[in-house]
């Protein structure tokens, strides 16, 4: 999946630039996406200025941004072209990362983690296959990556600093809707090995701020679980569901919750071991 | 066409006759669980999607009580809210709380202007998927 | 209205995945999915083989099942949940 | 060639009217083709148009997505409209489909990749009441809460308040005619449903004179031509699968003879459609259409912006091309291009 972005202002274009400095271009100089960033009155360029999402596909009455916050802007649009018009995969809103060929999908709520779990299990030997959408062929069942930067947000920042040192991080942006939030650049194993999909092999539904724990699940719960967490589910039609019941059928999905990231990350492994 | 073969246990099992128990269910209950097409308007986008009072087509016009856009300085009339309003706030406004920096007549007319926000108006999604709350 | 018939669509309109409590129904006309739960698998089923008036399937549900409350009221309820899927047509 | 070519939408009614004019494209003009496409809701038609065509292995996933999604939109769409049949049952009037909807139910060529919002059906004034009764009964439900002190749409308006489907999030607009009844032009609302034709499962659309009449009054009710484009397409393909024979005396009936002249026009100037030689010269006014109609760039970006206001503006149009003036000023940073 490749992106166009352009921008009434450099500043954004040149975050972008320099955070996804070592990905490849987009096959035969064509994306799949138009993004573009903009000021919805001309005077919104230097007074105040505030960044308009648009692009190929768009949420009407959508809120701007400051320009401080222009690469999350960016962010925001390229995942709001994939929310609203991916039609050759089934998306996820879904965390996922690999080993072996095989791949875990996260899924939850904001704030449930899955950003930060994804970016602590590639800290930890698990190569990141993305932390926002996770890509399933219809036609394979297999996932595929989409490695953009990672998000965190609020304390989860300090927690994957700690653990990825010599990681490159984006700048801070400080009070953005969501709170704070500065986003991760993927390894070099992450981007050189994007084009590669895995099997799913584990479903999790994480939880944070609870007791460690976790439970089976049903599964039709796992198939409203995943529907919610589609964005193109019914727009697929037929395909949708071929992908969805593959899924929802041969992949094992347990719900965990936890108190803290080491906890989590041990609940993973255990699983893992045990598949 | 079934994908897999729907076993009826209970039913007629080893020879007997016994019939499968089966509930018809309240009256007020429900049997089916359909699944809706994901919305643009999810809920992390509502709260962030805002509407203009006016819309930026009749920026600087008044208010009026009813909710109607009147020319600027109509007696009676509200000017136009400085900033638009956040999907949150409208929210609250709906459920009978009231917009962020407006006094009572204010809100109640700027709520009516919202109210009657034609398709094609900006704000009119934001309104609109206010209205449509998810299961 | 009193003898208004149900019709389900036919079969080969529908992928259906049992998956536990919970039928998964892919409705092929409006590209839509529906879990649905006891009764509604089992109307659906009597419907196949022709469309029936909601006394006529009352009859037949109950000659199949042990139906603990049996009533038109419920079984209305229950018709028009699946007529509002368009998983079976009422004329 | 792509600064050129990209500047409005000339490349995407181009690719529209011959599919082999994308063989000159490169990697430039299919990314401002596909996001013309889209801006304009035309990509499923485009790719309609382009299959089989060569082109490179990007832009052909990206038109196979594309025809995969308006065949899942005619499904969406055309069971929209059986959802209302069946809803309306008891209305002693058939359903008459219009637009979008009625081409996908009619197996028309107009239907082919089009992309279809709403529901839009036509149903005899003096039944809206029972009809609105009906919807309310099946899941539809006022997209407004107090819709009933709205006096606007009923008193003012061709059409309901709009309804959406709670469960499958889909809107129908109820239409009794096909003009505000406030325009001059009062078309005749009961011809076009007694001269409508039945399909088979009931339903019925149009006659083709009218859904020609119909599109035109569409295409210009709008006093910003937005979505013009997909608008003109439909007309050029109904004039091409029906001809136009009638259509002169049906347009004068409903008082749309000046709509369906410059609609017809306009279709020849851009989509070269088949059309008697009186309608092959645009005047001085059509040329304003045409240049509105493609105001969008390689960015899928409206550019001459301040025809969002309506035709009063027109008279700006002379002084300064508004295409100038937005691009001088929206150009400036539109270098930045990452690929992700």
């Amino acid at each position: 999946m490749g992106f166009r972005v352009g921008s009434d202002w450099r500043a954004p274009i040149a975050e972008l630039e320099r955070l996804y400095a070592g990905y490849p271009q987009p096959e035969d100089g064509i994306p799949d996406f138009t993004v573009r960033l903009f000021a919805a009155r001309p005077w919104r360029r230097w007074l105040r200025p505030a960044v308009t999402l648009g692009g190929d596909f768009v949420l009407p009455d959508a809120a701007p941004l400051p320009l401080a916050q222009g690469l999350l802007a960016a962010e925001m649009a390229m995942n709001l072209q994939m929310a609203l018009g991916q039609r050759r995969y089934l998306l996820l809103h879904a965390s996922a990362v690999e080993r072996d060929g095989c791949a875990v999908l996260m899924t939850g709520l904001s704030g449930a983690g899955k950003s930060t779990l994804a970016a602590l299990l590639g800290a930890r030997g698990w190569r990141l296959m993305g932390d926002e959408f996770a890509l399933v062929d219809p036609a394979t069942g297999l996932v595929h990556a989409f490695p953009r930067l990672v998000s965190l947000k609020n304390a989860a920042i300090d927690v994957v600093r700690a653990a990825l040192p010599e990681a490159r991080f984006g700048p801070l942006l400080a009070g953005t809707p969501k709170g704070d939030i500065r986003h991760l650049v993927p390894d070099a194993e992450a981007v050189a090995r994007m084009a590669e999909p895995a099997q799913p092999a584990l479903i999790l539904f994480p939880r944070f701020g609870f007791d460690a724990a976790e439970r089976g699940l049903g599964p039709s719960e796992v198939f409203v679980r995943l529907t919610q967490a589609s964005t193109n589910y019914v727009a697929l039609g037929e395909r949708g569901f071929e992908a969805m019941t593959r899924l929802v059928r041969e992949v094992p999905a347990r719900a965990i919750d936890y108190p803290d990231a080491d906890s989590a990350i041990a609940q993973v492994e255990t699983l893992w071991s045990a598949l | 066409m079934t994908d897999q073969s729907s076993d009826q246990p209970g039913e007629e099992r080893g020879g007997t006759t016994r019939r499968r128990a089966l509930m018809l269910g309240a009256v007020g209950a429900s049997a089916v669980v359909s699944i809706r097409p994901a919305l643009a308007q999810t809920q992390a986008s509502v709260i962030n999607c805002e509407i203009p009072v006016p819309d930026a087509g009749r920026a600087g016009s008044y208010i009026a009580a009813d909710g109607s856009i009147v020319p600027a300085g109509t007696p009676g009339a509200f000017p136009p809210a400085s900033l638009a309003f956040k999907g949150e706030d409208v929210k609250t406004a709906l459920a009978g709380g009231q917009l962020p920096g407006t006094t009572y007549e204010q809100n109640q007319a700027y709520v009516k202007y919202i109210r009657r926000l034609q398709s094609g108006t900006s704000g009119f999604t934001c309104f609109a998927s206010l209205q449509m709350p998810r299961g | 209205m009193a003898e208004r018939l149900y019709r389900a669509v036919p079969a080969d309109a529908l992928r259906i995945v049992p998956l536990d409590d919970f039928t998964l129904i892919f409705h092929r006309p409006s590209g839509l999915s529906h879990l649905v739960t006891a009764p509604a698998p089992e109307i659906l089923e009597l419907l196949e083989q022709g469309p029936l008036t909601r006394a006529a399937l009352l009859a037949r549900l109950g000659e199949r099942f042990e139906l603990a409350d049996a009533s038109v009221e419920a079984l209305d309820a229950r018709l028009g949940e699946l007529v509002a899927t368009g998983l079976v047509e009422a004329a | 060639m792509e600064r050129a070519v990209s500047r409005d939408a000339t490349l995407l009614v181009q690719a529209l009217r011959d599919p082999t004019s994308v063989a000159a494209l490169d990697a430039q003009g299919w990314t401002a083709l596909i996001a013309m496409a889209r801006a304009e809701q035309l990509i499923g038609t485009l790719a309609h148009r382009l299959d089989g065509v060569a082109m490179p292995a990007a832009a052909a996933r990206i038109l196979a997505d594309a025809r995969g999604s308006a065949i899942e939109q005619r499904r969406t769409a055309v069971w929209e409209a059986e959802a209302a049949r069946r809803a309306l049952a008891g209305v002693d009037t058939p359903v008459v489909l219009l637009k979008g909807t009625a081409y996908a139910a009619a197996g028309l060529a107009a239907g082919q990749g089009r992309s279809i919002g709403d529901l839009d059906i036509l149903m005899p004034r003096r039944t809206l009441d029972v009809v609105e009764r009906a919807l309310l009964d099946a899941g539809w439900e006022w997209v407004k809460p107090d819709p009933y002190d709205d006096a606007y749409y009923r008193h003012s308006m061709h059409e309901l308040p709009p309804l959406i489907h709670r469960e499958r999030d889909r809107m129908i607009d109820v239409h009794h005619t096909i003009l505000p009844l406030t325009a001059r032009v009062t078309p005749d609302a009961e011809a076009l449903i007694a001269d409508s034709i039945a399909l088979e499962n009931g339903l019925r659309v149009l006659s083709p004179e009218d859904m020609i009449c119909h599109a035109a009054a569409h295409l210009f009710a709008d006093g910003d031509l937005a979505g013009g484009l997909r608008n003109l397409w439909d007309i050029h393909c109904l004039i091409g699968e029906f001809g136009v024979a009638g259509l002169v005396d049906r347009a004068r009936r409903h008082g749309l003879s000046a709509a369906v002249a410059r609609a017809a026009r306009l279709a020849h100037a851009l989509y070269a459609t088949p059309v008697p030689e009186r309608w092959r010269k645009l005047s001085y006014t059509d040329r304003l259409y045409r240049r509105r109609l493609l105001a969008r760039d390689g960015w899928g970006r409206p550019t001459r912006r301040l025809t969002r206001f309506g035709f009063y503006l027109r008279s700006h149009w002379l002084r300064m091309p508004p295409a100038m003036l937005a691009r001088h000023l929206w150009t400036k940073w539109r270098k930045g291009y990452r690929p992700v």
